[in-house]
């Protein structure tokens, strides 16, 4: 019997009872975790990995900019997660060592459009590991996705940055800078210019929903004959919007590789899209359509946006999200509702952070509902 | 039944800080929340629950043996409202784009509740001197968490300090801060930085 | 009850009687004292607005007035107020305040206008609780200068991009396209109504101008109107005095904003000899010009004209509907085929009238 | 005219109110005993509940309604006893107040077969866990007592909770937390009292096995002075503290030589009453119920 291994949880390590009298054991009570790889870090690590993909696409997709974007949040959380920790009286390093800071980055990272300037990312890292997760108690402690967190404050204080304008922002800039020649402004490395200068898909969308349903003209008539996007540039990531959710493909091998790793719970995702195609469907049923086939329709609301990236990445967080498979079908139906809810009635063109957080906030209860029952039968009434 | 209770001095002391109406007694939460989007909406709002509850605590201590206790809430508020339309229809008349700007947070001072908690703890119990200098120390303390709160939020949401431009020009308003969420933001970090600094100073002179 | 115990409770609250008696009487002294410095105080704040709005009026020689108007089935006050030359008759201009939805609620809105209604001589933003930092942007100089010299006629739209000085459009606050398109559209909308509240004088104006491009050579003493039940019909006369066209005026509402054309016939009524458009906003205006739908009722015999859908063939008094544009092309074979009657009506009232002369 | 249609309308207002407000006053009036409001007063108001009631609130209804004994405030003592007494006109008789005993004088090192526990650092959630030490009776040393204590008179020292009878004013939270039920309050006669400070039931062997200060179930102190008794099939001694004479204590002076492992220690601190009595004494400050030191008189070195 050999002495139990250290690891890196430490506990005030008893005196070892004298020699020889018998094996020094260690006990605990349940839930006890089985194998070596369930630490936070690997998880976090797993975490990572996936979003590798999601990360190559991007900087392939938008550049520099995408890049200065992710080293900014990453380095913001870094930083925040340091100061707020020692500020807590932790030390940060025993929080550094858990890699739970670089993913909020690179989710908040990933969720931002590759306009925005530096700041907005800074403050969103900041606002996301302080109020998101180091208020609440570190790690573990949090009822919000940080990242989520991060973006909403972001959302809300640099609305032109990150609303739907903002995503086109830039790309009037550059469009006029670059049609007329004496700008001297050279054709930067990004991709094909055409690709970020026409507004995201779900902006498309949304203004044609409008425009069907209002009487009067909400936007010039200029706007109206752009045709959304064809499926397949949807699919592969050819088109505008935030960093990381643009391309599908990339969230959906990322998604699977975790849950496969069951890093993530599979029936998260499941129950998000399984929500979002139905609600997408009865919506098209109800001539919610915009001129398109159902499929399409259909097509359009599970490819665009961040439905892709929201289910696989930013709701399977595990702390923000459901412990019992049950409670986890719950919370994935509920999200993939209130994302088709604010696509179709809200004015964001883009509903999944939002919905998001209202699900988190409903996390707890859905816990105390689907308590699963204990090995040994029900658990008798206490009198 | 004038009991003897702390004395004037020692009340306006407590008002300021260690029983500050907002960030120790929470009282007060809906003016702090609503009219802290500027300073000088902040301080307009302060100067009018001065005046009230100053006047409100000075009359509630002239009257306080004659008060029946079945009656005594009626009457509180009675006082109280009574002062407040003055002051609505003060400001009205001397600052309208304040009062136009304030709309209804002026009236409601009324049911503003360190007014008539200060009117049923000290007016009610003590003298006239008391229960003004405790006004005063209430309203002074009201005042400067008001001050701290959309001193906050003024910088931050629109760069500028009474109005003056006080952030470079390239700073980018953070819209959250004007709005509601950066009201219940700030005053909760606010509330959090007061009980870190009361605890570090208590643990401070507790271990001395 | 007793009276007793009455009385009691009465004794018991002498205070609170005493009190409340006091109170009510300081408060209506101060209400005394105070009341009309405020009401001087809400005067001014519309009142100041006027020079700003009405370049060259005066605070003090303004003439307030309200119409009323039904917007969405509920009949709404509207007050406007017209400012006066120094000579104190001639109006200068005049300022409208109306409201309207914006993004997240009520915006009230005072709009200068020239004293022909042609041109917005300023704007100014009252009240509004737009999201604050993006949609309260609308009460900034440089949005609301856009507003300035813009032509009421046309509808001025809330454009994302950049437009230059001669289009009617404006620029939109961007990412808070919503509420300067309401506002764009409260503009378009009270100009409108305020429009066609002023007296038929100023219709008639309107009408005058119009006619003479429809009828080139036609000077405006040759154009006579005749009313005609509640509208107006005009006479086209030529050099010498000759009836050569009846002309009516029609509105409708189109697929987004009223549609407003000219309809002329023949002297006695019996075919249709042209269409001329005064007033759209329609969004697909561009392809009904191009596909000559406006044309295409001139020649048809003056009665019931039925419009078919785009890809039939139309046969006699049938017109072929614009693709893409169904809603405007019914809305206008719809005011031909009002206007029409109305001529037919009138052109026979004149001749009977005539008819009854002569017997 | 304005001012008197004012003050017309505000008195007409006023006197309804104030007719509804009076009528209600009568009509929903409940008789509140004023002796309980003194009660309340008298009462210290920690709301501890160490009277057996959820608060003072009750303790003082209980009082005055239920006639219940005016000294069970152990808080207050016998200053809030002496004025609830005065308030009822009642006469109180001699209790004497409760304090804490620790039956377990086994301090970490002294604990075999201690197992490295990593589960959540509490007494209750340890107390789940089957082998978490040797010894099933004793103190597990996670300190529930000492975080449940409201006046902060218990601690947890080397492992071993202990309690300072200075702060302590019996309200009996630590006995109730405690899941191993070895915290009993006692009546303390004296200020100093005797305790049994092992709560190990098993034969000598397996005591020793996992322990190295407990009670073997020698039964030497029963034989020594009638005043230990044992239950029947129990090895470990259980006092009688009715009988318990502070005076008579030859008997218990045997008991406590004769006690191979010196599991019988006088544990409390001298009250003021003691001191005074005692003052000429030389009498040890604070006795730790540290199995070193037994009698008060010698320094016992076992």
């Amino acid at each position: 019997m050999t002495e139990a291994t250290d690891n890196n949880q430490q506990t005030d390590t008893p005196p070892r009872a004298p020699a020889g009298a018998g094996p020094v054991i260690h006990v605990a009570p349940s839930p006890h975790s089985f194998s070596k790889s369930l630490t936070t870090r690997w998880m976090m690590a797993d975490v990572l990995l996936a979003a590798a993909p999601l990360v190559a696409w991007a900087i392939f997709q938008f550049g520099a900019e995408a890049l200065l974007q992710l080293v900014v949040c990453v380095g913001g959380c870094v930083v925040a997660e340091a100061v707020f920790t020692a500020m807590r009286g932790r030390c940060p390093l025993g929080a550094m060592k858990d890699l739970s800071a670089p993913v909020t980055g690179v989710i908040l990272a990933m969720s931002l459009p590759c306009t925005a300037p530096w700041y907005v990312g800074f403050i969103g890292a900041c606002a996301a590991i302080g109020i998101g997760k180091v208020v609440f108690g570190g790690l573990g402690q949090n009822i919000f996705n940080p990242a989520m967190v991060g973006r909403a404050f972001v959302m809300i204080c640099f609305a032109w940055a990150l609303a739907a304008g903002g995503y086109v922002q830039l790309d009037e800039e550059t469009a006029a800078a670059a049609a007329d020649p004496e700008s001297g402004m050279a054709m930067t490395a990004k991709e094909p210019l055409d690709v970020i200068s026409q507004a995201t898909p779900m902006d498309v969308l949304k203004t044609r929903i409008k425009d069907r349903k209002e009487a009067a003209p909400t936007t010039s008539p200029a706007r109206d004959d752009e045709s959304p996007v064809a499926l397949s540039r949807l699919f592969l990531g050819n088109v505008n919007g935030s960093i990381g959710e643009v391309s599908t493909l990339a969230c959906l091998i990322g998604g699977l590789y975790l849950c496969w790793r069951r890093t993530a719970a599979w029936q998260i995702p499941a129950g998000v899209l399984l929500a979002s195609v139905i609600t997408a469907g009865l919506a098209h049923l109800g001539g919610g359509g915009a001129g398109l086939s159902m499929a399409d329709f259909v097509g359009y609301h599970m490819f665009g946006g961040a439905l892709m990236f929201g289910a696989f990445f930013i709701a399977t967080d595990p702390v923000s999200s459901p412990i019992t498979p049950k409670g986890r079908w719950i919370f994935g139906i509920g999200l993939g509702l209130f994302i088709m809810l604010f696509r179709t009635m809200s004015v964001f063109p883009e509903g999944v952070m939002f919905a998001v957080l209202m699900m988190n906030a409903v996390v707890p209860l859905i816990n105390r509902w689907t308590i699963g029952t204990p090995v040994g039968g029900p658990v008798p009434e206490r009198k | 039944m004038a009991s003897d209770g702390p004395t004037a001095g020692e009340r306006f002391l407590r008002g300021l800080i260690p029983e500050n109406p907002v960030y120790r007694q929470l009282l007060g939460m809906c003016p702090t929340l609503a009219v802290t989007g500027g300073m000088k909406t902040a301080m307009t709002m302060a100067g009018a629950v001065a005046f009230v509850l100053i006047c409100a605590n000075v009359l509630t201590s002239l009257i306080r043996n004659l008060l029946k206790p079945h009656l005594r809430i009626l009457v509180f508020t009675l006082t109280i409202a009574a002062f407040v339309t003055i002051a609505d229809r003060v400001l009205a008349y001397a600052m309208y784009d304040m009062s136009q700007e304030l709309g209804p947070y002026i009236p409601l001072i009324i049911v503003n509740c360190v007014i008539i908690c200060r009117c049923e703890v000290c007016a009610s119990k003590q003298s006239v001197v008391v229960a003004a200098s405790d006004a005063a120390g209430q309203s002074i303390g009201f005042a400067m968490a008001l001050a701290s709160i959309a001193a906050v939020r003024e910088i931050l949401g629109s760069g500028t300090f009474f109005g003056l431009r006080v952030m470079p020009e390239a700073w980018p308003n953070w819209g959250i801060m004007v709005m509601p969420p950066g009201a219940f933001l700030t005053l909760g970090l606010l509330l959090g930085l007061a009980n870190w600094i009361g605890a570090v100073r208590e643990k401070r002179s507790g271990a001395v | 009850m007793p009276d007793t115990k009455k009385v009691n409770y009465l004794a018991e609250a002498w205070l609170v009687l005493t009190l409340a008696v006091s109170f009510g009487a300081a408060l209506a002294g101060v209400h005394l004292a105070l009341n009309d410095g405020i009401q001087t105080n809400k005067r001014n704040e519309t009142y100041d607005q006027i020079p700003r709005l009405i370049p060259g009026a005066n605070k003090d020689r303004v003439e307030a007035g309200a119409f009323s108007v039904d917007v969405g089935g509920a009949v709404v006050e509207r007050t406007f107020y017209r400012a006066l030359a120094p000579d104190g008759k001639t109006t200068m201009g005049y300022m409208l305040r109306s409201s309207g939805m914006g993004y997240v609620d009520k915006i009230e809105v005072l709009i200068g206008v020239d004293v022909k209604v042609k041109n917005i001589t300023g704007l100014y933003v009252l009240a509004q609780i737009e999201t604050p930092g993006l949609g309260s942007r609308i009460r900034t100089k440089d949005f609301v200068s856009q507003f300035i010299a813009k032509s009421t006629t046309r509808a001025i739209f809330a454009m994302k991009t950049a437009q230059p000085p001669e289009s009617n459009d404006i620029q939109a606050i961007t990412s808070a396209t919503i509420s300067s398109q309401s506002v764009c559209s409260i503009v378009n909308r009270s100009v409108r109504e305020f429009r066609e509240y002023l007296d038929a004088s100023i219709q008639r104006e309107l009408a005058l101008e119009h006619i003479p491009e429809m009828f080139p050579g036609v000077s405006r003493e040759q154009i006579i109107d005749i009313p005609s039940g509640k509208q107006v019909v005009y006479k086209v006369l030529d050099a010498d005095g000759r009836v050569i066209a009846w002309v009516g005026d029609g509105k409708r509402m189109g697929r987004w904003d009223r549609v407003e054309l000219l309809v002329a016939v023949d002297a006695d009524a019996q075919t249709i000899t042209k269409v001329h458009v005064v007033d759209q906003r329609e969004r697909y205006w561009k392809k009904v010009v191009k596909a000559g739908y406006l044309d295409s009722f001139v020649g048809k015999h003056a009665g019931k004209i039925v419009m078919v859908k785009p890809k039939i063939e139309p046969a006699e008094q049938q017109v072929q509907a614009v693709t893409k544009a169904t809603i405007t092309s019914m809305a206008i074979c719809r005011i031909v085929n009002e206007v029409v009657r109305r001529l037919k009506r009138s052109v026979a009232d004149v001749q009977g009238g005539a008819a009854v002369k002569e017997r | 005219m304005i001012i008197i249609l004012a003050a017309a309308t505000m008195l007409v207002l006023a006197t309804f109110m104030a007719c509804v407000l009076g009528w209600a006053n009568v009509a929903f009036h409940v008789d509140v005993d004023p002796r309980i409001e003194a009660c309340i007063d008298a009462l210290p108001g920690a709301n501890c509940g160490g009277c057996g009631y959820v608060g003072c609130g009750e303790y003082a209804e209980a009082v005055v309604v239920d006639g219940v004994a005016v000294d069970l405030c152990p808080v207050g003592g016998d200053a809030c006893a002496e004025a609830l007494a005065g308030i009822l006109g009642v006469e109180i008789e001699q209790t004497w107040p409760f304090r804490p005993v620790i039956h377990c004088g086994a301090t970490r090192e002294n604990r075999l077969g201690r197992t490295e526990y990593r589960g959540e650092q509490t007494c209750t959630a340890a107390n789940m866990v089957a082998g978490v030490q040797g010894c099933t009776y004793g103190c597990l040393g996670f300190g529930d007592c000492a975080a449940v204590c409201k006046f902060d008179a218990i601690h947890v020292i080397d492992g071993l909770a202990c309690v300072d009878y200075d702060k302590c004013v019996g309200c009996g939270a630590c006995e109730k937390i405690c899941p191993r039920h070895i915290i009993s309050m006692t009546p303390f006669k004296v200020s100093q009292m005797l305790a049994v400070t092992c709560a190990n039931n098993d034969f000598g062997k397996d005591v020793k096995a996992v322990c190295n200060v407990g009670c073997i179930g020698c039964k030497a102190c029963g034989r020594a002075c009638r005043i230990f008794t044992f239950q029947e099939g129990d090895s470990i001694p259980s006092l009688d503290y009715e009988h318990y004479d502070p005076e008579e204590m030859d008997g218990l002076q045997v008991a406590l030589q004769k006690c191979p492992q010196k599991r019988l220690l006088m544990v409390g601190n001298p009250s003021e009453k003691d001191l005074a009595a005692t003052a000429d004494e030389e009498v040890p400050e604070i006795v730790k119920p540290d199995f070193k030191t037994t009698v008060d008189k010698t320094q016992w070195h076992g």
